[in-house]
């Protein structure tokens, strides 16, 4: 057991699956030269050399699409949008290709790409940088989307998704980078299940990716008030664990959807449709979700903080939740 | 590839050859266009009637592992290239016998034994897929060249400069094709470029360009010939721009108020069909009995799609989720 | 009272618009000689000029920003994005840029610019031009997003959505065009509130835009069993309306949303969550969502219809919310 | 606008102005440097120390109802454009009395009363705007001109090709200004472009353009007052390469692992302020007086910004929903 980040556990998941299968490549802004915005890439270009380890020009749509063609050429590619900001730019791509060839073609053509991302704010980068949109894409027919909220999820997650025959999208939340847990030296994770992690009796808190530690936190505190949560971590938004789900709510009979999204239109929408839909008996109470704010995320530290899930907030929703005073 | 391949044979099989190719779009197409108006077809209809040539031309020039991108206006492509008519007949008419499963429709011809990659109804959409499935012939080692057939159109969006960026920056093996029919809809290209020349926009990428009459055939396909041998060679990419027309509207629901009967009427002069069949009778090639011949052969074709396509079968409604993901339904 | 097209009300609203103030103008792909691919500008290329009247290149995103930049210049453009199927590739101007301009200048400047696009399925357009984006748009804070289910609404929310110092997108279900209904010479609309198109007491059928039709339709059947429906049209999808929401279901105590988006992550998930967060005691039964199939929509019609939401759809989640057999 | 005003005037007064702004960009970004590891500026902080002579240069040739529009490496822009440094200095702290009230940070600089429309940190993004904000001015029949800085990264994206032949089609007075820095992060030049003569990249679009040492300011501001008369008198946009360097990493978290020390050290020998100082020091038009007084001047407007950016407030976090629209708070 060492101790290993997000970011290391990326890598090794990358070299991995390089060394494993030629098909692989990585191609993305930065991927190379500079070893990565978020240095995940970090020394690969020398390991594998730039065919495989390619930088691109500041291109989006373009590099998306050629992974899209690549892997309908029989490649394996993973592609690296530095951040889900910048996705909008290949979303065409994304929603108008990757998700419908297969459809389209009527199963003759698949498209097995992975699509990286970093998301999430609480960085202070402002309004252009802060996106989290997972959840938002999350809605697209054909792809599915990933979000390791551990070390451990972020080392196994690249292995399955790759093997996946279409198009999985993997969210990784820039604060999680330097994340760093102890690490067997191999995993094997699926990408079908949400994870309880955390036992509890009274409500479920529901959440995923970057929300995962302060949903946790928020459920330590709650336990010392008196109050056990179960803690679920969806890991994967598209398609839904919808038996997890239900299946916590039907235990505790009260839930608390923690999203980074914006609330409108928020996966945590999503799951209180779900939740509404088959297991509206089981609930004692209305279900509450702690979203982001709905405005553009502002630079000011102070006000960044309140835009975005807090602790507090998740705490003050369980407990009104519970029927508890604030 | 040897030289000599870059050559047209001007002999009388290639004339018929070339001759039938051409008719099998055209007469296909005016029966898809008769069966559109009694509801056989639905949806968007984009056909290419007039622009026969290109297609001819450049599938001329590939080998069967090359592969191709094409638009939402690609009957032609997908016929030439070897998708059966009445595989392509029964998509159309949305039945399961069709090449995309019924799935797809007009916009969305797919074929996996061609190697045709549809079928794309965005526009500047299929280029960088073009360009993935070049480099992915590259990483492997293989030497098969990507064709991807765009219309002028095209040549505004940001899609297409990213993409021929990045074609000749990582030396992808694609044959751009551009068909150049002077209107997108039904904005003529004066209005939509401010570099009319289509062809010289390839030298802005530092990529090997030609431009050719797309009304002729031979033409075309001598330039692709040389366009794909060179593309095999250097491992570059290559684009060529056509210079084409079409003589019916942009789709069955345009009423073509952007431009004048007459412009219309001195390009249909210029068809490819009749100016071929013209010289090919007068360099005595082809005789009156091989045209007619053609057209029997082209008719029987066209009677057997149809006649496949009616009896064609209807996807179980039960199916609706399959072809979504391999193994989950949604 | 004459009979007008809903293609036609909007075309007069565009003309009215533009002859009553110099800075307005209309910019798209096709809006000029063509028409309109929807021949929904028909003439006024004519009447108003080039200028006024802007044939566009193929360039959604650069159009998109330069109106977005037009409208910071003091303008008042109105952009036709020709589909939301495109429109993809105007996002990250949207997103990124005429949603946040606001707030990023902290207030200094704002982006009052309209832009229209056509949305919706049905017409066996296939995957990648049936696309029903309305409702995820409205996910995106410092945007408001319209869309007219009505005659009266088309011709009636171009001027208010004109006035809007902010952003407005409005969604035109292509459908909807030929739809003729007899008006008024003026209308006086207002953007910020749902309309209830039919009052009933024993459910309520929340729906919008392209969908109205067949939600009334499926009211009028559920009325002949014996089912009394509210037919709450939304009209403007964000900000929702939500105070009209929770009073027709606090009446009725049941919904049915119906919704041409796919399911998941739809903006039918968001209302039923409004629901439970602040409705929740009001309600005698789980409410139930009818929307299109998570599925890229197929051509063949058979399919295709499946795909979509249906009078025969929304009359059986009704029933089933009603308890009663289908 | 008269001929004469395009040629520069390198008198004593012309001299000192252009190296005081320089010198404010040069020192007020150290400030910043140093205040970022102090974590009082917090996000991402990209320094244009290196460049000044760009900002500089071209907006000596504006005039005040002139647009600019910019990326996230805008502090110096934003600076000769004439927001005061109190105001910018204030902004990256966050707080309320900032140029943009603190909502924007680093990247997000504004400012209504210089025109200055940010601060936009999506590459290419900006591109668009120019082009609107230019659109409205022809529309509504004012002469002003929109320039827009953008890095050589951003020559690659969709959006930079959409907007120049926008631009030239439409006739737009937008100045281009292309800060060719050779990396895009850690993206060499020669590594995203197929073609790396950017300035050549204007004729794909037939606009004009000029290409010039970066590094020299008095070349740059002569080359943007040729190019801003030439759009005042066309009415036509026109594209300015302006060859140039970053000393500093692209931010504050880059290792700079993509380019060589010695490469940088070489580009620092040529420095803007080293060499315009130096130049008028030899000509006489400065002298070490001069010199010192600058600094000292410098030094005192930044003391007083950070004093400035201290003293400012935090807005009341029940603010949080002013801003997002006019009226509606959602
Ligand atoms: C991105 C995008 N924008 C708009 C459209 C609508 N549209 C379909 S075809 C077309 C014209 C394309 O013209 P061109 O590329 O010249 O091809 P042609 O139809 O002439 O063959 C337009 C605007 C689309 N399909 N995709
Ligand atoms: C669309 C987009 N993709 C990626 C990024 C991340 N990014 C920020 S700056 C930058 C490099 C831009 O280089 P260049 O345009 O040359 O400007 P410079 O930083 O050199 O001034 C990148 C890749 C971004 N901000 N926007
Ligand atoms: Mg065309
Ligand atoms: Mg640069």
């Amino acid at each position: 057991m060492t101790q290993i980040s997000y970011r290391d556990a990326i890598r090794g998941a990358i070299r991995d699956a390089m060394q494993a299968d030629p098909r692989v490549f990585l191609m993305g802004e930065d991927v190379g030269h500079y070893g990565g915005c978020y240095a995940v890439s970090k020394g690969l270009l020398e390991e594998f050399g730039p065919d495989r380890i390619r930088d691109t020009p500041l291109s989006e749509s373009a590099f998306t699409g050629a992974g899209i063609g690549a892997a309908m050429g029989g490649m394996r590619p993973i592609v690296e949008i530095m951040t889900c900001n910048f996705s909008l730019l290949a979303l065409d791509q994304i929603m108008n290709n990757a998700a419908t060839i297969r459809h389209m073609s009527g199963g003759q053509f698949n498209v097995p790409i992975v699509i990286r991302m970093a998301t999430g704010g609480g960085r202070q980068l402002g309004a252009q940088h802060s996106h989290s949109l997972e959840g938002w894409y999350a809605h697209i027919p054909g792809i599915r989307v990933l979000a390791p909220a551990t070390v451990e999820d972020a080392a196994g997650m690249l292995a399955p998704a790759l093997a996946d025959p279409d198009p999985v999208l993997i969210f990784e939340n820039a604060l999680l980078y330097n994340e760093a847990a102890a690490m067997n030296g191999s995993v094997d994770i699926d990408i079908d299940h949400a994870a309880l992690r955390r036992e509890g009796s009274d409500i479920s808190l529901i959440t995923y990716g970057g929300s995962l530690g302060k949903t946790l936190a928020a459920a330590e505190e709650l336990y010392v008030s008196g109050i056990s949560s179960d803690v679920l971590d969806l890991r994967v938004l598209r398609p839904l664990d919808e038996d997890a789900i239900l299946a916590t709510v039907a235990k505790t009979r009260r839930a608390v959807i923690v999203d980074e999204g914006w609330r409108t239109g928020s996966i945590s929408a999503e799951i209180m449709a779900r939740l509404v839909e088959r297991g509206f008996w089981n609930l004692d109470a209305p279900i509450a979700r702690v979203c982001s704010e709905e405005v553009p995320i502002p630079y000011a530290r102070h006000l960044e903080e309140a835009a975005l899930p807090s602790i507090s907030a998740i705490v003050a929703a369980a407990r009104s939740v519970m029927g508890r005073s604030a | 590839m040897s030289k000599a391949s870059t050559k047209v044979q001007l002999d009388h099989t290639h004339c018929r050859h070339l001759l039938l190719q051409m008719t099998r779009i055209r007469r296909f197409e005016e029966k898809c266009a008769e069966l559109y108006t009694q509801e056989k077809i639905r949806g968007f209809l984009h056909l290419y009637i007039g622009e026969e040539a290109v297609a001819v031309g450049v599938m001329e020039a590939l080998a069967p592992q090359d592969a191709v991108v094409a638009t939402y206006r690609e009957h032609g492509h997908a016929l030439v290239r070897g998708v059966s008519a009445g595989a392509i007949m029964a998509e159309m008419y949305g039945k399961q016998e069709g090449c995309s499963g019924g799935r797809g429709g007009s916009m969305h011809l797919f074929d996996a034994a061609t190697r045709f990659y549809g079928g794309n109804a965005i526009v500047g959409g299929g280029l960088p897929l073009a360009a993935g499935l070049a480099l992915a012939d590259k990483l492997a080692g293989r030497s098969n060249v990507s064709v991807c057939f765009f219309g002028e159109g095209a040549v505004a969006e940001g899609e297409f400069h990213e993409t021929l960026n990045l074609a000749a920056l990582w030396q992808l093996p694609v044959l751009f094709v551009c068909e150049n029919n002077l209107y997108a809809m039904g904005t003529a290209l004066d209005i939509s470029e401010s570099e009319t020349d289509i062809s010289a926009k390839a030298a802005c990428y530092r990529m090997q360009s030609d431009a050719v009459d797309g009304m002729n055939v031979v033409n075309v396909e001598a330039a692709a010939r040389r366009a794909v041998a060179a593309i095999r060679e250097t491992g570059r990419p290559y684009f060529l721009e056509c210079r084409t027309y079409r003589f019916r509207a942009h789709s069955m629901f345009d009423p073509q108020l952007y431009r004048a009967k007459a412009e219309v009427e001195e390009w249909k002069g210029r068809g490819p069909i009749t100016r071929f069949k013209t010289w090919a009778l007068e360099a005595g090639e082809l005789n009156d009995p091989d045209i007619e011949a053609i057209e029997q052969e082209v008719a029987h074709e066209i009677a057997e799609a149809v006649a496949f396509a009616e009896a064609g079968t209807w996807e179980p409604v039960g199916h609706l989720f399959h072809n979504v993901g391999a193994e989950r339904r949604a």
